[in-house]
């Protein structure tokens, strides 16, 4: 086994196992600094795929914005949810069985799959993929409009969150 | 390019262990003698009140927030200034488009009173 | 010669070779030993600091600062540190016991790990990597998890208050943080902290004042130093987040708290002051360690001085002028940087009438600032001093009833 | 060396996790996590065809990027729902979130 195959065994390891703890565990809090080890192994795994903005990507938004605004909210609302009760609903049992039937199925088709066995291309070192994202966000021939969209968007979502969450 | 990851990698282990050995370290060399009003938490002195939980400002969501929608939206502005080089008039002033719903936003929150502390 | 940092890692990657160990090993290994020693260095670079920050404070407040261990006092910290390691670290009932001993360590490990990425020499860059200004903002917001898993574990009300307020302040002040970190990448063309030093013939600091002054505003803000000392506001909610932590777990937080002035003094260098440029610096790479670590004492000093300067400020105080001052300005300053930028390149202007016009620029900015600051009515009604009668220490008990 | 289906399996396994808190969770908040592991793992799958295709169409890490700006709205609109649900109903169970039920 190479050194690459390792690094990626114990990154999937521990986001898998980490991800099993944010949906099983009692404490909500403790299933948000889950989260926050499982969205930095995932972090890992961009890098591991030479996906290097997309992995600082991945924390400065999702571990230091979105993991944070999670646990300002359940420490906002935690006093109806102690932690003593269970946190599983009624139905448990089938949504374990559904997501063990998706796996086993998506597991299948790609074992029929011609993908499966493809390889990574070298990367041209000339190329620098920061740079070609930036280009083809603000290309009229390419994804500016989704770009635009995409901001628009969120400008949308702040509006929509503070008329919600703002009491006055 | 992964070698500069790996040495990141290391790195990572390395600032972890290191601190995490300076705290483990004063556990033979310090004296460990609890007692239950030692352990109790800390209120200036006084009785422990209640639960730490208390009702918090709604505020302190608000800005976290606002600071969501902010960052994600200037981490993409982060490849616009890094190809700035090859982009044309017109793209540059995508960006500024760009910026200028960021400020829209801003603005938005700001009349609203979302910005105010009180 | 000249380069010895360089010279003693082949050494020890021969000597390594010469004990018959793998080619890969080695090198893995030379890598995590070399960043062993970084970190133990910036580790210990914070017991100078102690001394020098109490020295510096000494003589701002007209006193003398320690001069009793050893010579001008050069023993204190050594006293200081064999005291805090003999210190009990006490958990409080109630605290989730791994979080609370996992956070301090976080904490230092979240500015330990921007040391990895900044080149102090021209031969001696750290990792090279090509998104090293979002990597430094991205290790940064893992240190925000580490405030509120400390505030949270420990089972404090004023712990838990401190670290949302913690949070609050930093996460308000990382908008305009990252906005202002956007332009030197923006002149330098590259998020590679190396790039960036190499763009700076001329220093960033002459093109873009503003925003090295923004960037040292709001990284004083994110560490939480006078006059942004909110978050440990003594009088208000005791110590902050740390309320509970004792001993070297304390010492943790307090380590990382000097030592995240020190990186940010060495990011202002890099990224604002030419990094370890300076004559002579390509060749003697020796020396550009030297000039890097004269740019990030000055920065160090800087933020040292304005802290002993000035007295805090009033949370409402603090979020307006971050949101309302701050990051109006950076949004405008960010669109006047690029356009300027792309029309003098278009007109293909000479490199010194770049840095005029960049620089012109700028001060227009401020100076249309300072204008728009005075039409803000001086007199409304948060600002206008309001008058307090004396009242009488004592009142007579049947007038207190009512 | 790593082929293609190993980040497949990797994203499916992450996926299924991401369902299962979805479907089983009771506070609406740990539904939310669930949708985010979800998410990342569709983005694992976006970035890996990327690498493991054509290089020089840097179409899945666009997407990616539109996936990371989708989640931000999305939590963002979706904690204030929870909020304001909390503050009026004083629940954050989404079983009991009934009113729009017939």
């Amino acid at each position: 086994m190479s050194g690459l195959e390792i690094v990626f065994l114990i990154v999937a390891a521990m986001t898998l196992s980490a991800a099993f703890m944010v949906v099983t565990t009692q404490n909500l809090v403790h299933g948000a600094l889950w989260l926050v080890l499982t969205l930095f192994g995932v972090a890992a795994t961009f890098v591991l795929l030479n996906a290097t903005f997309l992995a600082v990507v991945q924390v400065v938004v999702y571990i230091g914005a979105i993991a944070i605004l999670l646990i300002f909210a359940i420490m906002l609302t935690r006093k109806v949810m102690q932690d003593s009760t269970s946190q599983t609903n009624a139905n448990w049992i089938v949504a374990a069985l559904l997501g063990l039937v998706l796996f086993v199925g998506i597991a299948q088709l790609l074992r029929k799959s011609s993908a499966v066995g493809m390889m990574m291309p070298a990367m041209d070192a000339a190329v620098d993929p920061v740079v070609q994202l930036g280009e083809v966000l603000v290309s009229p021939n390419a994804y500016v409009l989704p770009f635009e969209v995409a901001s628009v968007l969120l400008l949308a979502a702040l509006i929509g969150s503070i008329v919600v969450a703002w009491k006055k | 390019m992964l070698d500069n990851w790996l040495y990141i990698g290391l790195f990572i282990i390395a600032a972890i262990l290191i601190p995490a050995v300076a705290v483990i370290l004063p556990r033979w060399v310090a004296p460990r003698k609890p007692n239950a009003i030692k352990q109790e938490t800390y209120e200036c002195g006084m009785e422990t009140v209640g639960d730490a939980w208390v009702q918090f400002k709604v505020q302190y969501y608000i800005f976290a927030l606002v600071f969501l929608i902010f960052d994600i939206e200037t981490v993409f502005l982060f490849p616009w200034a890094v190809a700035y080089d090859k982009l044309p008039m017109f793209a540059v002033m995508e960006g500024v488009i760009f910026i200028a719903i960021l400020l829209a936003g801003l603005m938005y929150a700001w009349r609203k009173g979302a910005l105010e502390w009180a | 010669m000249g380069d010895p940092i360089n010279l003693i890692s082949q050494w020890f990657n021969d000597l390594l070779l010469g004990w018959g160990l793998g080619e890969k090993l080695v090198a893995v290994l030379s890598l995590f030993v070399g960043a062993a020693i970084l970190v133990t260095a910036s580790l210990l670079t914070v017991v100078v600091l102690i001394w020098v920050e109490r020295k510096i404070a000494g003589r701002l407040q007209d006193r003398i600062g320690p001069n009793r261990a050893g010579p001008f006092g050069l023993l204190q910290p050594i006293a200081d540190i064999i005291k805090i390691f003999t210190k009990e670290i006490t958990t409080p009932d109630g605290a989730d016991k791994v979080a609370f001993n996992i956070a301090p360590v976080l904490a230092i490990a979240s500015v330990l790990l921007i040391w990895a990425v900044i080149p102090m020499a021209a031969t001696v860059v750290g990792s090279d990597i090509n998104v090293g200004v979002l990597y430094i903002v991205a290790v940064g917001s893992l240190g925000i998890v580490a405030i509120l898993m400390a505030g949270w574990s420990s089972n404090n009300k004023f712990a838990l208050l401190g670290a949302f307020r913690a949070v609050a302040q930093m996460v308000s002040y990382e908008v305009p943080m990252v906005l202002t970190l956007l332009i030197p990448v923006l002149l330098a063309r590259s998020m590679g902290i190396n790039d960036i030093v190499q763009a700076q013939s001329t220093w960033f600091i002459v093109i873009a004042p503003l925003a090295g002054l923004i960037f040292l505003i709001t990284s004083m803000a994110e560490v939480g130093r006078a006059p942004f000392d909110l978050i440990e506001a003594e009088s208000e909610i005791v110590a902050g987040f740390h309320v509970e932590y004792s001993g070297m777990a304390f010492g943790m937080f307090y380590v990382s708290e000097f030592l995240h002035v020190w990186t940010i003094g060495a990011l202002i260098a890099t990224l604002f002051l030419g990094g370890w440029r300076g004559p002579g610096a390509e060749t003697w790479p020796i020396l550009g360690l030297f000039y890097f670590y004269i740019k990030t004492f000055v920065g160090y000093f800087l933020i040292t001085w304005i802290r002993l300067s000035l007295p805090r400020v009033r949370i409402d105080q603090l979020l307006s002028f971050n949101w309302k001052f701050l990051t109006p300005l950076t949004l405008v300053i960010l669109i006047v940087t690029a356009i300027v930028d792309k029309a003098l390149a278009i007109a293909g202007a000479a490199r010194w009438l770049y840095v005029l016009v960049m620089l012109a620029a700028n001060v227009l900015v401020g100076w249309g600032t300072m204008l728009v600051l005075k039409t803000v009515e001086p007199n409304r009604p948060g600002r206008v001093r309001q008058e307090f009668p004396p009242r009488p220490v004592a009142v007579a008990p049947e007038a207190a009833d009512n | 060396m790593i082929s293609l289906s190993w980040y497949l399996i990797f994203a499916a396994a992450l996926f299924s996790l991401g369902l299962y808190g979805v479907l089983a969770r009771k506070n609406a908040i740990a539904i939310l996590m669930g949708i985010e592991l979800m998410l990342n793992a569709v983005n694992i799958n976006l970035v890996a065809f990327w690498r493991y295709g054509d290089l020089a169409m840097i179409t899945g890490q666009v997407f990616a990027v539109i996936v990371f700006a989708v989640a931000a709205a999305e939590v963002a609109v979706g904690l204030a729902l929870v909020i304001s649900l909390y503050r009026r109903r004083s629940s954050v169970v989404a079983d009991e979130i009934n009113l729009m039920k017939w």
